[in-house]
């Protein structure tokens, strides 16, 4: 188990990330640093993917000097899905951040209890 | 004599059938008598009430269904003819319209139906363990059914005794009779206290004698019992009549002990203590409805229910006191009243059984009793005719009665002193 | 050579993206149109495509030319064809009984936004449904939050974005841990196609290893799924957005949102993990038990309100439990009464969610029960609207909610040892629901109090002044009383469906 | 007769019922007409049905797999489904009358009652007519919607109230009820009523006590209906509903249809054989027993007229249950001589409180001071309900008693006996609240002035004839209780 552990202590970190994320996410009252938690917890994800990706000793799938055995280069898979990855991961905290701006603007502040607060002394 | 007509029938079970036997006799001499007597008497008392149409319908509606009643073939007549006496006698309780009396009456109804509910669930047991209804001497149990459960059919038998020992006042479910029995018109109380509290004695003989057996019940738990609590009905009817003020009360609780002594003849399961219980059945009948009877006279004629007022009645109305008197010992057992021969059967039928411990305690009951009922009737008598020195006359003046109130209780209480002389005309040479 | 109709579900997507683009540069009301056409376009192609593989069986199609294990396919079959199909006709219902309110709660320059977003969740609604690719449903899972997050707010109020906000967060949690159960279940058998991953899943049980990162795959897995559709104890997002968005967004995020996602997590149980190792391991025991308690929490809760929208969706939160009480029975009978509550319940939801708009419109907009004392009376067709669908999740038979029901039980007496729980929380449920329910539509019947009377918006909406909005809900009330009547085929469809994914 | 009238019995009244709301009938008479011609056709035809049963059953529809909703008359629905069609017309009949004292806004609710009430009479019949415990369930349900109009009537807070709680009861109710349906279909030989029960194939071990618990659930399910302890509270106050209502669907149809259900489920489903002696028996008759003296106490407490006599439905249906889980062929004979018997008696009750309020406007018992005056034909009717619910020998409430108490000996077990006593308890109960109105009535402590008030023709042809029923059925009881235990025996 422990051997297990040093070996992947790379995928052990990423999960460690990841789960600071989420707490972030799930736990802070702050808007802003719920996004923060959300792109930290995006971040764990890509880092174990590009992981998974990455064979030691390898290089990246680009063919130079005409090496074509499939033993020289890392699995291109998963970078693909990390890029796809942030690419969504971009447009949900342009959202988060978009919505946090107008919530702002009405009341004036960040904190999400607060604000629940708010809505129902106005009784909407 | 013996022929059974049979009315109607219900289904297999159950059938409206009537036959003629000596029990049948007893309490038909005994109803119409009494009926007769009270319905001349009523002529008197009820004169200027109102709903007397009511009155007469339902007080001659009582003497069909009693009739009907004692001429029952089988326990499931018996039974309708029972609940229907209850039904139709109530208004007569009711009579006067007041709170008091409505309450007396739902009193009475409520008491009779927890009775009868008590018979009914004998009824529902026995059902399955008879032959079949119909009573016959000896009883009708099916003995290959009843081995093994003995236990339930006894059971049955207590609960009927309970049920029918509520019409019959006996303790503790007496007391809707000295509610009812006060609160009704005063003919009505002469026929409650002479018929229709008898109906429970006879739904007792019928029941133990006729439809599960003497030799059944002899010696069993239910027998103890059930004398346990005559005995104590007898003495307490008897204490609590001589602590009485209210005069209809006082004869309440009296027809509460001498009931009792009824059913004392009846749990001795003995032939000479049987006799006596039917000879005090008569005794009692004739006796109390006459008590009842005066009583209403003197409420009428000093316009108060109390003993009190009843000092030196003797003086105005010496007939009617003198006739108490005779009913009275009657009462008490002093021959040669018929009350004095049934008394001197039932205690030597009681010391004939041997049973341990009940032999002599019912004599000595039926005695201490006799002294009580002594104290608490002669009284009125010895008041009312020797008021004492400080009597002051109340000023009425003296009331010349008619024919109606005579009559009646003239004939009850001749036929009080004809049971203890010549008991074979109403026993039906049963001796 | 493959058949025509093999593209359809391809066809069906890019046609909602093109569709979604293309109404950016229209105005509102011809945003409408395209928004209804393509509806009617997307469930026709699903519908032919459900007979097709009735007749032919299910297929694979491979994007392009770049083959299996490595491109990306798609799969059609019988129950996604159904689904397909499904959505868009309650997905159409929705939008047309919600068109009123909709002209009144979005501003007119916002109306072609409306619509774009409608066409974009129900391309990933229908990339959902016939996607084979796992990480192209994960990329579909986050173009459905958005779109969602966007049908929310786009009623902008406080409340609206509140809500957003809160669905967002929750969204976000769940799809990132949908997100890691990919990566580790990818980690472990190197693909990402479902049929693949599920040969490599099948040699691993049989080998015996990679036990525990495959429970906590399917763990992660499952358990973004259930945030994302508001399984209790993660439904706290749920009754906000429900109930404060304008209604169609309710309906639709009710009724299929939701149930997309439940979908596919029917889909990866049976096409990816296998039912067989889901059902060993013990998860679905744990999901029995949160499904149970949803049940009873969502109707006690849905009890306490007393606000017709967000009882309604609190109700919500008891019929996700009903799904995955199905589900977790681990029974083929649970699944496939499941899939039927699936139906049953986005038919009958969004109907309850139309018809309640009528009734708060009929009393000044107010949602409070003692406002809408009576308003059966001055909205005819809503009231009746409402009372069906009450009926039918009360389950009286006639409706589709018995159907549900019987199907339920019938599953539970198949597992012995979920067995008793199982109908003593179905038939508390209905007792729950018949109080919260039953009450709501005795007060819309109730007279109306001379109070209101001639009061301003308390007024009587006469069946000619909304057309459309009758058609739906009588066209609602048929589909729930055709899905009670003419359960059988509909249930051999399903049967058929499930078989062909395993 | 051809099976196909079993449709006829069912949806005419159905049908017509729905028309008869729809229909622009202005005239109240005309519709009064109307839905009295509607009930005595469905009740002729239902009769017709009743004598000369069709021999083969119908199949409606089929719902999922082999399940059908299916009809088809023996025995039992002979029973139940004369003594449904019997009372109906004349109730119909009756509310004619009541209803011009209830209805403010007239003819338009009106129709919608009579409407109703039309529909509730084809619903019942197909509870009664059903063939399979699915069919007898989906009706169920229905009753329980078709009736909430009713209930809901006045609209007052208090109908309201009652009406929620009706509602919820009965659909809760049934949704413990609908277990054992989907029981009986996984451990049945089949769902078709069946006497002697259906489950005669291998249980697994056990799984027999779990089969017994959900008969257990059935039970109480079904018994919300028949107003059972402690899920009784719905039917007092059910009351405020109008009489017509209160007396023919709380005392008899709907209430009935309750204890109807648990005797199809003990005899027909679950089967006597598998049940007795367990102590899925003993519970449900101990529940039985204490009901029928509950019942009975709090209609002694009770002050108001229809709330008390709504009590003592409770502590009679608990007689039809005590009799039904005996689950022997003589208490079930007791049961069903009890169904119809207290159908006639209760209803006959019912009816007079209700003209006495109709007319008089009298609702509590100590306002009843002197009422037999103002109106002497009702309380005389009123009496032979009384006496014969108190089960006064000769009346035809003393026979059903005979039978129960008869079937509860001869069983011979303790609770038999117990239950026998209860009974009897609670006849002696009944004569207290009954005859407390009764005494009331006849025996004024002050004399009340007041005109006579007693109804006109259409409240007393339905009035003198159950009070003749009463004592006709007490008198003839013997051909009726043969033919009821034919059908306990299953010979019928």
């Amino acid at each position: 188990m422990n051997t297990n552990l040093l070996n992947n202590y790379a995928e052990a970190v990423s999960m460690i990330i990841f789960a600071i994320g989420f707490t972030n996410l799930l736990l802070h009252k702050n808007l802003i640093k719920k996004i923060i938690g959300l792109n930290i917890m995006d971040t764990a994800v890509y880092l174990f993917l590009a992981l998974k990706g990455y064979i030691k000793g390898h290089v990246a799938p680009i063919i130079i000097d005409g090496v074509v055995e499939p033993e020289a280069y890392i699995n291109p898979i998963p970078s693909g899905l990390v890029l796809t990855g942030i690419v969504v991961s971009v447009s949900v905290t342009a959202l988060m951040l978009s919505l946090t701006i107008r919530l702002y603007k009405r009341y004036h502040t960040l904190d999400l209890d607060e604000i629940s607060l708010r809505l129902k002394k106005e009784g909407l | 004599m013996d022929t059974m007509f049979t009315l109607y029938q219900f289904n297999d079970r159950l059938a409206l059938s009537y036959k003629i036997d000596r029990i049948s006799i007893i309490f038909l001499t005994a109803a119409v008598i009494l009926f007769a007597c009270a319905g001349v008497y009523s002529c008197y008392y009820m004169k200027g009430k109102e709903h007397m149409k009511r009155y007469w319908i339902f007080f001659v509606g009582v003497l069909c269904i009693i009739s009907l009643m004692a001429c029952s073939a089988n326990f499931f007549t018996f039974y309708v003819n029972y609940e229907l006496m209850t039904l139709v006698s109530s208004p007569l309780v009711m009579h006067e319209q007041t709170k008091e009396a409505r309450l007396a009456g739902f009193k009475y109804l409520i008491y009779s139906f927890f009775g009868a509910y008590f018979v009914l669930f004998g009824f529902y047991v026995l059902n399955k363990y008879c032959v079949d209804l119909t009573f016959t001497e000896g009883g009708r149990l099916d003995m290959t059914l009843v081995s093994g459960h003995e236990g339930i059919v006894l059971l049955a038998v207590f609960f009927m005794v309970i049920g029918f020992g509520v019409k019959a006042g006996m303790w503790p479910l007496h007391s809707w009779l000295t509610t009812a029995h006060p609160i009704a018109v005063s003919p009505a109380s002469a026929v409650l206290s002479g018929v229709i509290v008898k109906a429970g004695v006879i739904g007792v003989i019928r029941a133990i004698f006729y439809l599960v057996g003497a030799d059944f019940v002899k010696g069993t738990w239910v027998q103890y019992t059930w004398l346990i609590l005559i005995l104590l009905t007898i003495l307490m009817g008897s204490t609590l009549a001589y602590f009485e003020k209210e005069l209809k009360k006082r004869l309440a609780y009296s027809t509460i002990s001498q009931v009792a002594y009824i059913l004392f003849g009846l749990a001795m399961f003995n032939t000479t203590a049987y006799e006596g219980a039917l000879m005090q059945f008569l005794a009692h009948a004739f006796a109390k409805c006459a008590l009842f009877m005066i009583a209403g006279v003197f409420i009428i004629l000093t316009g108060s229910k109390n003993v009190e007022s009843l000092r030196g009645i003797g003086k105005k109305y010496p007939v009617l006191l003198w006739m108490f008197t005779i009913c009275s010992l009657s009462m008490v057992g002093i021959p040669p009243t018929g009350g004095f021969l049934a008394k001197w059967y039932l205690i030597v039928g009681s010391l004939d059984t041997g049973r341990p411990n009940f032999d002599w305690a019912g004599p000595v009951f039926l005695l201490i009793s006799a002294l009580l009922t002594a104290g608490y009737l002669f009284t009125i008598v010895m008041r009312g005719f020797f008021p004492g020195e400080d009597y002051v006359d109340d000023g009425r003046e003296k009331v010349k009665l008619p024919l109606t109130v005579y009559i009646p209780i003239g004939v009850l209480m001749l036929l009080c002193v004809l049971v203890g002389i010549i008991p074979n005309l109403f026993m039906g040479g049963g001796m | 050579m493959r058949d025509f109709v093999q593209n359809f579900p391809l066809f069906s997507i890019i046609l909602c993206l093109v569709s979604s683009s293309a109404s950016s540069l229209l105005k509102g009301k011809a945003a409408k149109w395209v928004n209804t056409v393509l509806i009617c376009v997307v469930g026709a192609m699903s519908l032919t495509l459900t007979f097709y593989c009735l007749a032919h069986g299910s297929f694979t199609y491979t994007m392009g030319h770049v083959p299996a294990p490595w491109g990306n396919e798609v799969r059609g079959g019988v129950l996604e064809g159904a689904m397909g199909t499904f959505f868009c006709l309650i997905m159409l219902l929705s939008m047309t009984g919600g068109r009123k309110k909709l002209l009144e709660e979005v501003e007119d320059t916002k109306q072609n936004l409306y619509y774009i977003l409608v066409n974009l969740m129900l391309c990933s609604l229908i990339a959902l449904v016939y996607t084979n690719d796992l990480f192209t449903a994960y990329v579909f899972v986050e173009i459905n939050t958005i779109s969602a997050c966007g049908l929310i707010m786009i009623r902008q109020n406080g409340r609206t974005i509140e809500a957003a906000v809160r669905y967002m967060i929750m969204s976000l949690l769940g799809s990132g841990l949908f997100l890691v159960g990919i990566c580790l279940l990818y980690d472990i058998t190197g693909h990402l196609l479902m049929s693949n991953i599920k040969e490599s899943v099948q040699a691993l049980v049989e080998s015996g290893q990679y036990g525990e990162p495959l429970l906590i795959a399917i763990a992660f897995m499952m358990m973004g799924l259930a945030i994302k559709s508001a399984l209790f104890p993660f439904h706290a997002w749920l009754p906000d957005a429900y109930g404060y968005s304008t209604i169609s967004s309710a309906a639709i995020l009710s009724s299929l949102v939701s149930k997309g996602y439940i979908f596919l997590l029917i889909k990866i149980i049976y096409r990816v993990i296998g039912f067989e190792v889901v059902r060993e391991s013990l998860l679905l025991n744990v999901t029995f038990v949160f499904a149970g308690l949803g049940i009873i929490f969502g109707s006690i809760s849905a009890m306490r309100e007393d606000d017709i929208r967000r009882m309604v969706s609190f109700s919500s939160v008891a019929q996700i439990g009903y799904i995955y009480l199905g589900i977790s029975l681990g029974t083929q009978v649970g699944m496939v009464a499941a899939v039927f509550q699936i139906l049953s319940h986005a038919a009958t939801k969004s109907m309850l969610f139309i018809s309640a708009i009528g009734l708060t419109d009929a009393s000044n907009t107010s949602r409070k029960f003692k406002d809408l004392t009576g308003s059966a009376y001055r909205n005819k067709i809503a009231g009746m609207g409402f009372a069906a669908g009450a009926l039918s999740m009360v389950g009286i038979p006639l409706f589709s909610g018995f159907i549900s029901k019987l199907l339920f039980m019938q599953a539970a007496v198949a597992n012995y040892g979920k067995m008793l729980p199982t109908m003593i929380v179905l038939a508390i449920s209905t007792i729950l629901n018949a109080i919260y329910f039953m009450k709501t539509v005795v007060r819309i019947y109730s007279p109306e109090r001379d109070l209101y009377k001639g009061r301003e918006g308390f007024k009587v909406i006469h069946t000619r002044e909304q057309i459309e909005y009758t058609c739906t809900v009588i066209l609602f009330i048929a589909l729930n009383v055709a899905l009670g009547l003419c359960s059988e085929p509909i249930l051999e469809l399903i049967g058929k469906g499930l078989e062909m994914f395993a | 007769m051809s099976a196909y009238w079993i449709y006829f019995a069912i949806f005419f009244p159905i049908f017509a019922g729905v028309l008869l709301i729809l229909a622009p009938v202005k005239k109240r008479n005309t519709m009064l007409v109307i839905a009295e011609a509607i009930t005595i056709i469905t009740a002729i035809v239902a009769w017709m049905l009743i004598i000369n049963p069709p021999a083969t059953g119908v199949v409606l529809f089929k719902f999922v797999d082999k399940y059908t909703i299916s009809f088809k008359i023996d025995g039992m629905s002979r029973v139940f489904g004369a003594l449904i069609s019997s009372l109906w017309p004349l109730a119909t009949l009756y509310a004619t009358e009541y209803m011009e004292h209830e209805a403010s806004d007239k003819t338009l609710k009106e129709k919608t009652f009579f409407g109703m009430y039309v529909i509730t009479f084809g619903v019942t019949m197909a509870i009664a007519f059903a063939d399979n415990l699915l069919a007898m369930y989906c009706f169920y349900e229905m009753l329980t919607l078709v009736t909430i109009p009713l209930i809901l009537f006045t609209l007052s807070d208090a109908a309201i109230a009652a009406t929620r709680k009706y509602i919820v009861y009965s659909l809760g109710g049934a949704a413990f009820a609908f277990i054992s349906l989907i029981f009986l279909m996984a451990y049945g030989d089949t769902i078709q009523f069946t006497l002697g029960g259906v489950i005669h194939g291998e249980i697994p071990d056990g799984r027999e006590n779990v089969l017994r618990l959900v008969y257990v659930f059935a039970f109480f399910g079904f018994g919300v209906k028949a107003a059972l302890w402690p899920v009784n509270s719905w039917l007092p106050q059910a009351g405020v509903a109008p009489t017509p209502v209160t007396a023919l669907l709380h005392a008899v149809a709907v209430v009935k249809s309750g204890a109807f259900a648990i005797i199809r489920l003990i005899y027909y489903c679950f089967g006597t054989e598998f049940l007795r002696g367990t102590w899925a028996q003993y519970l449900t008759m101990g529940v039985a027993i204490f009901t029928v003296v509950y019942g009975c106490s709090m209609a002694v407490k009770e002050r108001h007229i229809k709330r008390r006599l709504a009590y003592s439905t409770i502590s009679n249906l608990s007689y039809i249950l005590l009799g039904a889980t005996m689950m022997t062929p003589l208490g079930m004979t007791g049961a069903l001589t009890h169904m119809v018997f207290h159908g006639v008696m209760k209803i006959g009750s019912f009816f007079c409180a209700g003209a006495v309020i109709a007319k008089a406007h009298k609702n509590y018992v100590y306002e009843l001071e002197g009422m037999a005056k103002r109106m002497p034909k009702v309380f005389v009717i009123f009496t032979v309900c009384a006496l014969s619910l108190m089960g006064v020998p000769g009346l035809c409430g003393f026979f059903s008693k005979w039978q129960l108490a008869k079937a509860g000996v001869e069983s011979g077990m303790t609770m038999g006996y117990i239950g026998v006593g209860a009974i009897l308890i609670s006849a002696l109960l009944t004569a207290i609240y009954m005859m407390q109105m009764v005494l009331r009535a006849y025996f004024p402590v002050e004399e009340t002035e007041g005109e006579k008030c007693d109804p006109s023709w259409r409240m007393l042809v339905p009035l003198t004839l159950f009070a003749l029923a009463c004592i006709l059925l007490g008198v003839f009881n013997a051909p009726v209780v043969a033919f009821l235990e034919k059908i306990a025996g299953g010979l019928i």
